[in-house]
């Protein structure tokens, strides 16, 4: 199968920002034409759009077309919008690298964008609450936070994890952060004492315990290993990808702890990569709560079940630490702008292997990294594994 | 039978009646008291929630049977921030994760009757059906401590 | 590249359906899964759903975890919603083609479904109007009808095209849907002189020149060569597909009755499948409106610029005449729910291979057909070729 | 300045003001009566609807000029059947896309003033704003016959 590089990647500043859908998008592809060396516009013949929910946040459908038109691309091999929750941006680069894979595109664009701040902010909970089961679960209330409330309860109770080991995730997450000025709260601080007596949104959850509704969009180029080299001189190399999905209702989860579709596509893309949980020395992972990037350590295999707490508390998730997660500051730092998390984890693996991120957050001499998101309710698991060497 | 008073893109229920589901069966059981779902004679698989073709089997010889109207906490949280347009009046509601019986099957629904703080895992509650308020009927659990 | 079959089909009734956008899914799984011979759900490694608008019109997204669910299938190579509004449910099938093509999937659904029968037909309306550009052209009341009647004034005046021949696709349609008992208007029968005089919808598009709102869905498997007699003695392979977009604003098309994107998405299309529009004796199109079709058959190269409604008047895109043009019955006489409808199409095009289409509609011996939907205002345009030898 | 007063989205107006698009000036040029759009320094290509990045060069060198106010109809139809929540008053509508003098750039709009029987193809039409009800501006033509 043909090798896939990516090469290139652009971003725009992520928060609440005074700007539409189609903006946000137009910021983020102008800095990828700025960052990708000899990138021409008529090069690029399949664009790919991660956006979860623009036909009622931006009350707008039909994303793809619209998108190429913003970016002054004309594709002429694939176009379409990927949709997959959370998950939608990391889907989307997976599309890409599968039509590049096969041989039938050369050159595609896979941007994420989301705009989440609108007029009425319960509006835009409204449309958060579809993300489950509508009609059975989502008409009790059945939102992201009071899901991962019950899973940080049982967590707690069946592991003995605590409120000060989640409280050191999002200390760690914020902190990096700091060292990103596309993140949210990049000029923010936040002090552990601060988080634990924050006000409650889903108890045991706390406000620092949870990422925002962030506006946001990113971009990044994937080609194929022959061109690679023209647009770039150190590219990620995509290695592996994969994905698991089990249930849907909350009925036909099999536990809220242990996420066996995460464990499952954990091992299917270690497998598929030829690696190991021991020789990730970098993550990108979906901390759209503190108790999420808790679980992940443990099904991703880096820590035994239960031990996730102990391990964030431990520093094991952070620099010098045993795998470094989060660098950029993951979702609590940078915001959660759906459609656009995946793009800035994978601009981020980019920016690690080119060595540009600032020292504060640089892994040295990683070799290979993997980002992950979960969408809804932990139902679906998406993985992506990239290595410096092709 | 079911007369939505918002628009259909911001209404959380279910329409009820058999114009719009082929489980209407499911919301006229509700109004009789009962929770039922469908379960597959084929296979003996039960669903939730109700089904018009098996999942496991893909036939479509599928009865109503009736669940344990009563059960305990599995797991549970409360709507403090952030609520949905619809239930802005609900801040505080508990929500959480039951389990019915024997039956092996663990529902997630709102939970009345008792604050977050009074609660724990294990706690018994008891299903009830409730108005939505604009004719249709719908389900949820109470505390029975 | 590795050849892929589309080895089996099923689908709902499409129509006013008195069911859940779910529950349509669920019956034409069903019958898929009654179809497909051997096929056991554990087989099924990736799942692609086409839905144009679930996030309004059934007020879900998140979409694919649910068809999973639903389905009875734990997808666990690549699991998704694609979306390209009116071309949903085609490039589904498109994705699942590349996902096998390029050896990362063996056995893959593509399934579509819409819900488009709500309480409230304006407020169903309101969702239609977001596939243009919402705030710039559907603000002014820009959904398809007043869309494609300036089509169809444009292309009345610079060509002579006429409302009678207009009426003869809508007839052709209408009869070929009497012999489909799936389709929405399978027991009603349509005089060109009631479509002449019916009420109109968007001047000078009657109802009859339209098609409808309608709920349904559709489910296709394909699958690797090497598996393709597992399933069936007699598959479609996939030949070839092709994609091309180039605006979306309505001030940035070029010309209302010359469709650039479809031609040279057309071109693309033969040039890949080796072959021309001569030697296309079957072709399922995008008949949302009748002169939709009429334009179609320029663009696609079955006669020249112009001539289209001349070709239906005299018959030569109906049984007897140079190509067969959708002999289910189209968007006009099946019905449009829009994810559902690229499913549908093809399969027909099984359905014609396999000579399990009933006499009134089959095309007897055709080697190859091809698929096409456009989606929003022509915008985009989505190709298959389709072979019964590989 | 923008206040919509439904939901967003069902809310076919864009928002106007400066804490949510960047194009706020188009919308402040609205309400001095100019219609105008942006344009490419680096490129001279003149973009609708207007950008904030050029999707020619990608770059930002980006002025407001002025549009013609007068135009042609190149197209049109009526909204007779099946008109959208919220314009269900609108029956009847007349829309069309408006080619506007020599500039090369041809918009759909509104267009007021006659009835889609009494209009033809290549008839004058003129720029004009108007107040959506609640207090944001936009824009349509109006016949000049
Ligand atoms: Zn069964
Ligand atoms: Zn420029």
């Amino acid at each position: 199968m043909r090798k896939v590089a990516l090469v290139a990647g652009g971003l725009s500043t992520w928060g609440i920002r005074p700007a539409t859908w189609g903006e946000l998008l137009q910021e983020a592809g102008q800095e990828l034409f700025a960052n990708a060396r000899n990138l021409d516009a008529k090069d690029v013949d399949s664009l790919f759009v991660g956006a979860a929910q623009p036909e009622r946040l931006a009350f707008q459908s039909h994303v793809a077309p619209m998108a190429a038109e913003l970016l002054g691309v004309r594709p002429s091999r694939f176009v379409r919008r990927v949709e997959l929750a959370c998950a939608s941006g990391q889907t989307a680069i997976q599309d890409a690298y599968v039509a590049i894979a096969s041989g039938l595109s050369d050159v595609a664009l896979a941007v994420g964008v989301e705009k989440m701040n609108l007029p009425s902010m319960a509006e835009a909970t409204t449309s958060m609450a579809n993300v489950l089961d509508r009609a059975w679960d989502g008409v009790h209330g059945g939102t992201a936070p009071p899901f991962f409330a019950m899973v940080a309860q049982r967590h707690m109770m069946e592991y003995g994890t605590t409120a000060e080991q989640m409280a050191t995730v999002s200390v760690k997450n914020h902190r990096f952060a700091n060292s990103n000025p596309k993140a949210q709260f990049y000029a923010k601080t936040f002090a552990k004492e601060k988080l634990l007596t924050g006000p409650m949104v889903s108890p045991p959850l706390r406000i620092g315990d949870c990422s925002s509704m962030t506006d946001g969009a990113g971009a990044v180029l994937l080609v194929g290993e022959e061109l690679a080299s023209k647009y770039t001189d150190t590219p990620a190399w995509v290695a592996a990808t994969s994905q698991y999905t089990d249930f849907h209702n909350l009925a036909n989860m099999a536990s809220l702890t242990e996420w066996t579709g995460l464990r499952r596509a954990a091992q299917d893309l270690y497998a598929r990569g030829r690696t190991d949980a021991a020789h990730i020395p970098l993550a990108e992972v979906h901390d759209c709560f503190t108790i999420s990037e808790i679980v992940e350590y443990e099904d991703l295999g880096f820590c035994p079940k239960g031990a996730g707490g102990k391990f964030a508390a431990e520093g094991q998730s952070d620099l010098g630490g045993s795998v470094v997660v989060n660098p950029r500051g993951g979702l609590l730092g940078c915001g959660h702008p759906l459609g656009a998390t995946g793009i800035g984890q994978a601009v981020e693996v980019l920016g690690q292997f080119q060595s540009t991120v600032p020292a504060a957050r640089l892994v040295k001499g990683a070799s290979q990294a993997l980002t992950h998101n979960l969408s809804g309710s932990a139902n679906v698991h998406t993985l992506t594994l990239y290595r410096r060497e092709s | 039978m079911s007369a939505p008073s918002k628009p259909y893109l911001l209404d959380f229920y279910p329409l009820e009646d058999e114009k719009q589901t082929r489980i209407a069966p499911f919301f006229a059981h509700l109004r009789a008291g009962r929770l039922t779902t469908t379960k597959c004679e084929a296979d003996s698989s039960v669903h939730w929630p109700p089904r018009v073709t098996c999942p496991l089997c893909h036939g479509n010889r599928l009865v109503w049977v009736d669940l344990p109207k009563e059960g305990k906490l599995y797991a549970f949280s409360a709507l403090v921030l952030g609520l949905p347009m619809g239930m802005e009046g609900d801040a505080g509601a508990v929500v959480g994760m039951v389990e019915l019986g024997n039956s092996g099957v663990r529902i997630f629904s709102r939970i009345r009757g008792r604050k977050y703080e009074d609660l724990r895992v294990g706690d018994p509650v008891e299903f009830e059906t409730y108005d939505t308020g604009d004719g249709r009927v719908f389900y949820r659990f109470v505390s029975k401590l």
